[in-house]
């Protein structure tokens, strides 16, 4: 995407919002939606709206986890990784993950499909273990049954796995 | 008001930390992140003592709990000792080279901790004063990234920061010397960043960045003058007292 | 529950049922009455005897509680609650339960305990011993629909505070009450009330502190996106107490249902005039502005969730002064959690004696937890102060899954500790459970059993807190990078004569010596873990063996030939194929294929896999 | 300990273009305090007797006193020692100024040159970074010059000492300057510094110096500056009239040296030559300190047509030399060819004495016309500037009067025409009216010297106590004790006018609290007395015997013409005998055994006699 | 009135004994590198000048402190600096228009005349009595405001 594209839309982002340092978080999360991740010039444009300081935006969507300055693969895979789900065998799904898909949390696969990410608890302790791949809910997972949603995607559509 | 500190009756003002009023009075408390210019970070708590209050006795940073109320304070005993010394194997751990903590570790007689990785590259304990001053200059170059154990200090994208004027404040305050800070050939290098010095205009000594000259600009207004080092500045100031007795016939 | 005569049919939308594809059942539902209830109307209406009201309604309502057997649709006035519910079966109850009032027997909940099915919600041990108060709309009502919640005196207890009482005679009956904050702590509400009233400075803030962080707990999310009213209403009344004319909702953005639905009710209270300018028509004025929280735990302690509004870094700042002296911009702040707001206008209403009745005297009132784990029941229950651990887990939870033996409950998050079996009849409170080095938190409950390892357990929860921890002050920085390190060892087999002393010297000191709530209770997982399963600890150390089989460097499966009964089920299991077997015959791992994960052992209903 | 010595020294060896760092003899420092005395020690030590003053072997020792860098009154003093080509004795010179404190604050006690550059080089020690530096482009250059380029090139803050031309073209009486002005002055160092193709030293420095205890030290040193300031000579009369104001006390007791000693006691216009006069004259600018002085005897004088100039001094030593001995008594060509000599780096004593002796074989008939190139008569004024300048440059004339007046008057025949002894000029003191004096300068380990043993102070100034210059009964004593204490004094790193005001007592109390070494008067004297002692050795060791203990034939002989004590002469054999006993050396003036084992110095006693038999050896 | 100190270089007799008082009360060492005051010597023209900080009415060192370490006191009337509040931005050092002020690296901290409190060193200490520690009497003020104006104008004429 073009830079000054993507300067104009946090522009307009950002604008819905009072220029005051308070709506950082607010600002950087719709920016955070609208592009799955922040760009740098986003940041560089926020800071100068909002009158923050870059470093101190920086140090804020660093410090959050719900900001990301990576792009994000086409398809992002959330392991919850809450209590409920630890004890009942999250980290065999990443295992898993990472055997099919060859990316570690964090990361995203070179064709760009998916990303993973491990989550603190989701809310939905009584499917654990639990994953989400966008806003779908996969609970009480196997590897095997993680495999064969994988490849559903992977396919480009998805599979009712519950 | 009055306290007890240690046993001894002292004279305490409402709301002035524990640290203060011992530092007053003579009592030491070690500290590390603690620097009048920069109060409150609390965060290297190794000037925890205990304090009655109320009836109750608890366990606080004396250089951020404000005295409120007539309490009492010890600043040294077996558990304080036992907190301070831990804590210091921990700030082995992470700094371990750093003449600070070696004297700290000293003091309280606290031996090497090797159980656990030893960070022998680093001497940062993110006491965060370097930002704190930074954020004080109102240059805001730095500031804490990532954090839980990822922390660090830094600059956006890890790249040279925009604001930063190389003014060193960072690197001064910095109580285990972390911060590096070098000067050489007309340049200086902090965070990353190279600066351009200004040459003397008389001696040719570099002796501010471009940046920070322009800072002085922005604060003091174009009336004042600064092309030359301080020793020339004196030099020329001495001159105009030399001119004027020349004036005078000698 | 049977106050309205309406035909409803009530789909749990809450986050487990949600997961469970409860949306796609509410739409169906709507889908089917939509394109045929003409044919049925007359009938409907007769059957059913529904006053004026002409068409059934159908709710997505917030948490039923029960999640484990979520999608849960409840049919009333029948009061017939479904399980499981899918898609599919939607036409069949619409022909069966609702035209007809017939039950659908395989869709009823079995109760293990009373060993038979139940049609009534009530009825079921789940619910017995359950007393909702915090959540006593949350399931019942539309939580997008104001006069839901108003049909159940919703805004009464605003109405009542603002034209019955002071303010001062409101801060003392929330004192009186005795009402202790819901988020962890259990500070007396009241009593930070009056702090914040006194304190000088016109400008003061209210604070709804929704930034619910603990992995394995859900309730504050439950009452957000099914109760909404409840909350503002608490936060209105303690805006008239203290002279406040501004609040703020923090809400985790990861919760949008929740953050939806507040939106709505706020804008709904507002046309109502229960929230804005001169609330009910009196001089009164205060409104709610909602921030969304950007993920991270230690926001919810409250000086770093301030710094977070102030659009900072969520860094906890020493305390005092504390924020009903210094809060918000430096103003005298009150910041109570979701749970603790939907109580107050029970209190208003109902008074403070009427809240006391319930729970224990140093802690009355009900307690909201997510019991989650290795536990029947999974889901969302509210028990009186006091009910003990065992009564929770065995009766409300049903007890462990697989016939497998309990080991633990581990209450209050990362910020609380294990409780083992010798004290499951502990009842809980906020002091009996911090007596026991573990906490109340904001309400998890996880229950755990012998598949769990407690030395890992233990290490899960100091990544999560390393991970979460702000970094700022060392001791939890550093104390609980240590401690992680120490216990990743004991994990990997590189356990050392004198770690658990050196993990509880270090516990120790980062409990004494952290800045804020996060670090002070941070080593809790640990030093009640060593506390209580000391042998657990040492048999990694010493023996190098993990007995829960959780370790996977520690750990070797294999089939005890005089239990197998060759099912194939392990290996039919095991991801890696690395059981092999005839049918009926004993079942052998390879262990160069085997990858620990333990599903077989899981899977296994003979309790055969055994770890060496 | 913490002390004052900064216990490091710094070797520079010019040959090999290489500069070294050593710990300081800490046992060298305790007994011979620093300054002449450690130099003297370490000099001895390392390059021992009979080597020839001008080639590359000759090291040449800078050395501070423990109490140089320090607050101690008017002790920023540093010694050059090294033997010197004047006299061939053991030559040491003293310098104030800055360059001796800059060096401690560098971190040094001592520099170390040795060997020779292939081409003219400076020496720039920036603290604890040293370099050798091509100096081609500066050799030739002035003292001001010089001083101001290399300033540029290093640090506008440091501190230089050089030689000028007079060093470069080795005159013998060719001095370091430092601070322009500052003269490190006689025995001809200048040349030795000129042979090694050395042009200058620039040293820069900021480090502390440190002492035991501050309280202690501060006590010290404010008794020593109470004594100075409240003293009529060093608190009031230097400051005010500097050192020549003894041009009209002299004058008036009689014994001013006139024309070359020809004319001595008295001469009617010497009170237009004087301190006072500078004053009335305007020639004064203002007074000037040496670095921690609160003396101030410094001179900044400027000088009016034809004569006209900038500069320093004169001292009264030089201002006597270019007025009464040279017969001149116009005070602005004396300050004028003062001023040149400090600009080319000569020893404003040396060289008007040479000029005097010249002008007196010339009025002989014995310097012929077409040598001198000019009208070289007594009272001539004008050629006064000129020929310094010749002399650095060694042009005509100049080239003989480069070689000091021994040389020149041998030139000529008549070697007792030289008003020196062991070939060093005489200054402005006439021993046949100062007999103590006579003594004393008959006695100097550097030949004819008046701050070795200043018996001045006794027998004109009556400090510590009037004494009668005529008699020399007890002088023998008196100098003897001067010439100790003097050579404490100058180890110490004070100024040897502190002792005007200050006596051993003060100056052991400022040195045990600057060194954290206890020092008793007695202890202080008998360091003195080792340094002179060790001296005495090494010139022996070099040849020197009792024969050279003498004066020139003139004032042994004869009678002096003018004022109070005229027909005098001095009477140096009644003194000298009872010199050599109190001195605990035999009758031909050779120290005994006993005496160098109470002082010490048995090894460097056998050195001396090893060294007599080998010259004995090769003579037979 | 409030003392100030007065400072005539043609009474300077270029000793240094200033800068040695002042190291030594400062620091407890002899280092005229860090005294805060400097006696500057002309060699060529054998004159010293005497200089530390003018303790100025309207300061440009205090103006940029951020910190308020550089801070105006009124009761020493003078300009102070508190090395507890400094964070050695040393910004100060290039703001002051006259270089009375520099940086310890080693101890990190300004070096600039705090007045002895007082009772200062230099003026104790200078033989010659080219620094005094006066009441400023009217005269005296003016005389100091004569030179300020004298030296503005050489000073613009050397620029």
């Amino acid at each position: 995407m073009d830079l000054s594209q993507i300067k104009q839309e946090t522009l307009v982002v950002a604008s819905t919002y009072k220029p005051e340092p308070r709506f950082l978080l607010a600002v950087l999360q719709d920016i955070q939606r609208k592009y799955k991740y922040l760009p740098k010039q986003s940041l560089e444009v926020v800071s100068e709206y909002l009158d923050v300081p870059l470093t101190k935006v920086y140090g804020v969507v660093t410090f959050y986890k719900a900001f990301s300055l990576t792009p994000k693969g086409e398809n992002i895979i959330k392991v919850c990784d809450g209590t409920a789900c630890h004890i009942k065998g999250s980290m065999n799904l990443i295992t898993e993950i990472k055997a099919v898909l060859g990316i570690d949390p964090g990361q995203t696969t070179a064709d760009g499909k998916f990303s993973l990410e491990i989550v603190n608890c989701i809310g939905s302790c009584a499917l654990a273990p639990v994953m989400m791949i966008n806003e779908s809910y996969y609970g009480k997972l196997t590897p095997a049954k993680l495999r064969a949603v994988l490849e559903s995607y992977r396919e480009g559509g998805m599979v009712d796995a519950k | 008001m009055e306290i007890i500190i240690d046993g001894k009756k002292v004279e305490a003002q409402y709301g002035e930390t524990i640290l203060e009023a011992a530092k007053r009075n003579d009592v030491y408390i070690p500290t590390l992140c603690h620097s009048e210019a920069l109060p409150g970070l609390a965060t290297c708590r190794l000037c925890m003592v205990e304090i009655v209050e109320n009836g109750v006795t608890k366990r606080v940073a004396s250089c951020s709990y404000p005295i409120q109320s007539e309490i009492e304070v010890v600043t040294d005993n077996e558990k304080l000792r036992r907190i301070r010394k831990t804590l210091l194997k921990l700030y082995y751990t992470m700094a371990p080279n750093s003449e600070m903590i070696r004297k700290l570790m000293e003091q309280q007689d606290v031996r090497e901790f090797n159980r656990c990785k030893v960070d022998t590259e680093n001497k940062c304990t993110l006491c965060g004063l370097c930002v704190k001053a930074c954020e004080t200059m109102g240059t805001n170059a730095i500031y804490t990234v990532f954090r839980g154990a990822a922390k660090k200090v830094g600059t956006p994208f890890d790249e040279p920061s925009e604001p930063c004027i190389g003014c060193g404040a960072c690197a001064s305050v910095c109580p285990t010397n972390a911060i590096e800070y070098l000067e050489e050939n007309g340049t200086r290098a902090i965070w990353g960043k190279t600066f351009k010095m200004v040459q003397c205009k008389a001696c040719g000594k570099y002796f501010a960045t471009e940046e920070e000259i322009a800072y002085l600009y922005q604060k003091l207004g174009d009336d004042i003058d600064i092309k030359k080092c301080e020793t020339c500045r004196k030099k020329a100031n001495a001159n105009r007292f030399i001119a004027a007795i020349k004036a005078e016939g000698f | 529950m049977q106050s309205s005569k309406r035909l409803t049919i009530l789909v749990c939308c809450g986050p487990g049922c949600i997961a469970n594809n409860s949306m796609q059942v509410y739409e169906a539902f709507k889908k089917h009455i939509a394109g045929s209830y003409l044919n049925v109307e007359v009938a409907m209406t007769v059957e059913c005897e529904c006053d004026k009201e002409s068409s059934p309604a159908i709710k997505a309502t917030g948490c039923h509680g029960l999640c484990e057997h979520g999608p849960l649709v409840t049919i009333l006035p029948h009061d017939i609650t479904y399980i499981k519910v899918k898609v599919e079966d939607v036409s069949e109850i619409i022909e069966k339960t609702v035209l007809k009032g017939e039950v659908v027997e395989r869709l009823l909940y079995t109760d293990k305990i009373q060993k038979k099915k139940l049609v009534k919600r009530d009825e079921w041990t789940f619910y017995r011993k359950q007393k909702k108060v915090a959540l006593r709309h949350v399931g019942l009502i539309d939580p997008g629909k104001i006069d839901e919640y108003l049909e159940r005196d919703g805004y009464k207890a605003l109405e009542k505070a603002l034209k019955d009482m002071t303010r001062s005679e409101v801060i003392e009956e929330v004192k009186k009450s005795g009402l202790r904050g819901r988020g962890g702590g259990g500070f007396p509400t009241g009593l930070k009330w009056s702090f914040a009233a006194q304190a000088e400075g016109t400008c003061k803030y209210v604070i709804c502190n929704g930034d619910e962080g603990d992995p394995g707990a859900f309730m504050d999310r439950a009452v957000l996106e099914g109760d909404g009213h409840a909350v503002l209403e608490g936060m209105v009344i303690c805006g008239y107490a203290i002279g406040v004319d501004h609040g703020f909702l923090y809400i985790r953005d990861e919760y949008g249902l929740a953050v939806e639905n507040m939106k709505r009710a706020i804008v709904a209270a507002r046309e109502r005039g229960f929230l804005g300018e001169h609330i009910l028509g009196t001089g009164f004025s205060f409104d709610v502005e909602i921030v969304r929280g950007g993920g991270a735990f230690v926001c919810g302690e409250e000086m770093s969730l301030i710094r977070s509004i102030e659009g900072n870094t969520g860094e906890p700042v020493p305390k005092p002064p504390y924020p009903a002296d210094k809060g918000l911009w430096g103003k005298p702040t009150v910041i109570n959690n979701v749970e603790t707001w939907t109580n107050v206008p029970v209190i208003i209403n109902k008074g403070a004696d009427y809240f006391r009745s319930i729970g224990t005297e140093n802690s009355p009132g009900t307690k909201v937890f997510a019991l989650v784990g290795k536990v029947n029941n999974t889901g969302l229950v509210e028990v009186p102060m006091g009910t003990t651990l065992r009564e929770i887990i065995f009766e409300i939870g049903g007890g462990i899954p697989k016939g497998r033996k309990f080991k633990a409950v581990q209450t209050g998050g990362p910020s609380g500790g294990c409780i083992p079996e010798a004290k499951l009849d502990l009842p809980v409170d906020f002091d009996s459970l911090t007596a026991e080095g573990s906490m109340m938190g904001s309400g998890g409950m996880i229950v755990v059993d012998d598949r769990t390892c407690m030395v890992e357990f233990a290490r899960y929860y100091l990544k999560f807190l390393s991970e979460e921890s702000c970094g700022k002050c060392v001791p939890c920085r550093q104390g609980i990078k240590t401690m992680l390190e120490i216990l990743t060892d004991i994990c990997e087999g590189r356990g050392q004569e004198g770690d658990i002393d050196l993990l509880v010297e270090i516990g120790q000191m980062v409990q004494e010596a952290s800045l804020c709530a996060l670090g002070k209770s941070a080593p809790n997982p640990v030093l009640s873990n060593i506390a209580n399963f000391r042998v657990e600890f040492e048999e990694h150390i010493k023996n190098k063996r993990c007995p829960a089989g959780v370790c996977k460097d520690l750990t070797a499966f294999y089939i005890d030939s005089k239990i197998c009964v060759g099912c194939a089920v392990c290996a039919k299991r095991c991801p890696v194929g690395a059981i092999s077997g005839d049918k009926k015959q004993l079942h052998v791992i390879d262990q160069g294929k085997c990858t620990k994960c333990g599903i077989c052992m899981d899977n296994c209903q003979f309790h055969a896999v055994r770890v060496k | 300990m913490m002390s004052s010595y900064q216990n490091k020294i710094l070797r520079v060896n010019l040959t090999n273009g290489t500069a070294s760092m050593e710990p300081l003899n800490t046992k060298y420092a305790k007994d011979f305090i620093g300054g002449r005395g450690l130099g003297t020690k370490m000099y001895c030590e390392e390059v021992g007797p009979n080597v020839d003053p001008l080639s590359p072997d000759n090291n040449m020792y800078l050395v501070t006193g423990p109490l140089t860098g320090t607050m101690a009154p008017s002790a920023g003093r540093y010694m050059v020692i090294t033997r010197g080509p004047l006299t061939g004795t053991i030559a040491c010179s003293n310098s104030g100024g800055y360059f001796g404190s800059e060096m401690k604050y560098a971190g040094y006690d001592v520099v170390v040159i040795e060997g020779k550059a292939e081409k003219p080089v400076y020496i720039w020690i920036n603290n604890d970074k040293v370099e050798i530096r091509p100096a081609d482009h500066i050799w030739g250059k002035e003292v001001p010059d010089t001083t101001d380029l290399l300033k540029e090139e290093t640090d506008e803050m440091a501190k230089v000492a050089c030689i000028g031309p007079g060093g470069e073209n080795l005159s013998k009486i060719a001095c370091i300057m430092n601070e322009m002005n500052r003269a490190a002055g006689r025995t001809g160092v200048g040349a030795v510094m000129g042979s090694k193709n050395l042009k200058g030293i620039v040293v820069r420095g900021t480090n502390p110096v440190h002492v035991p205890d501050g309280e202690k030290f501060m006590a010290a040193i404010q008794e020593a500056r109470k004594a100075l300031l409240e003293h009529p000579v060093t608190g009031t009369g230097l400051a005010t009239y500097g050192t020549q104001i003894l041009i009209n006390i002299l004058d008036q007791s009689g014994g001013l040296p006139v024309r070359n000693f020809r004319d001595s006691g008295t001469v009617e216009w010497a009170d237009k030559t004087s301190g006072e006069f500078m004053i009335e004259h305007k020639n004064l600018v203002r007074n000037k300190g040496c670095f921690s002085c609160v003396m101030r005897c410094g001179r900044v004088t400027r000088t009016f047509k034809p004569y006209a100039g900038f500069g320093e001094g004169p001292e009264y030593e030089a201002g006597w030399g270019f007025g009464a001995d040279c017969g001149v008594k116009d005070i602005d060509a004396i300050c004028q060819a003062n001023f040149r000599c400090n600009e080319l780096g000569l020893d404003a004593i040396s060289m008007p004495c040479t000029i005097a002796c010249a002008m007196e074989l010339y009025e002989n008939g014995y310097l012929p016309n077409e040598d001198a190139g000019c009208d070289l008569r007594f009272g001539n004024a004008s050629i006064l500037a000129d020929l310094v300048t010749k002399t650095a440059y060694r042009e005509d004339i100049g080239d003989i009067l480069a070689e000091g007046s021994y040389r020149l008057a041998e030139k000529y025949g008549h070697p007792e025409l030289s008003m020196s002894v062991k070939k060093q000029e005489l200054p402005a003191y006439e021993p046949r009216t100062l007999q103590g004096m006579g003594l004393n300068y008959a006695t100097n380990n550097r030949g004819g010297c008046h701050v070795r043993g200043y018996m001045t102070a006794p027998e004109i100034l009556g400090i510590p106590v009037k004494l009668d210059p005529a008699v020399t009964e007890g002088k023998a004593g008196v100098c003897k004790a001067f010439q100790d204490l003097t050579g404490a004094v100058d180890a110490s790193g004070f100024c040897l006018f502190t002792t005007f005001a200050i006596g051993a007592d003060i100056i052991a109390n400022v040195v045990s609290a600057a060194t954290g070494i206890e020092y008793s008067p007695d202890e202080l004297l008998k360091a003195g007395e080792r340094i002179w002692n060790l001296e005495r050795l090494f010139n022996m060791a070099c040849g020197f015997t009792s024969k050279d203990d003498t004066l020139p034939q003139r004032l042994l002989q004869e009678p002096q013409k003018n004022g109070s004590y005229k027909g005098s002469v001095n009477r140096l054999h009644e003194m000298l005998p009872e010199y050599y006993q109190l001195r605990g050396w035999d009758q031909a003036g050779v120290p005994t055994k006993d005496k160098m084992v109470e002082l010490g110095l048995e090894d460097a006693f056998a050195q001396m006699l090893g060294a007599v038999e080998a010259a004995s050896a090769k003579n037979n | 009135m409030a003392k100030i100190l007065m400072v005539q270089p043609s009474k300077c007799a270029s000793c240094r004994n200033c800068e040695l008082a002042c190291s030594f009360a400062h620091e407890g060492v002899f280092n005229p590198n860090k005294s805060r005051v400097h006696a500057l010597v002309w060699e060529r023209l054998g004159l010293g000048v005497p200089l530390m900080c003018m303790h100025c009415d309207d300061a440009p060192c205090v103006e940029v402190c951020m910190t308020g370490a550089l801070h105006r006191d009124e009761e020493a009337n003078g300009v102070l600096w508190d090395k507890d509040k400094c964070i050695g931005c040393k910004l100060c050092i290039s703001a002051c228009p006259f270089g009375n002020a520099s940086y310890d690296s080693e101890t990190k901290s300004v070096i600039k005349c705090d007045l002895c409190g007082g009772d200062p060193e230099c003026v104790k200490f200078c033989p010659n009595e080219a620094i005094e520690y006066k009441e400023a009497d009217k005269g005296m003020l003016t005389k100091k405001a004569m030179y300020a104006e004298k030296f503005k104008k050489i000073f613009e004429e050397v620029e």
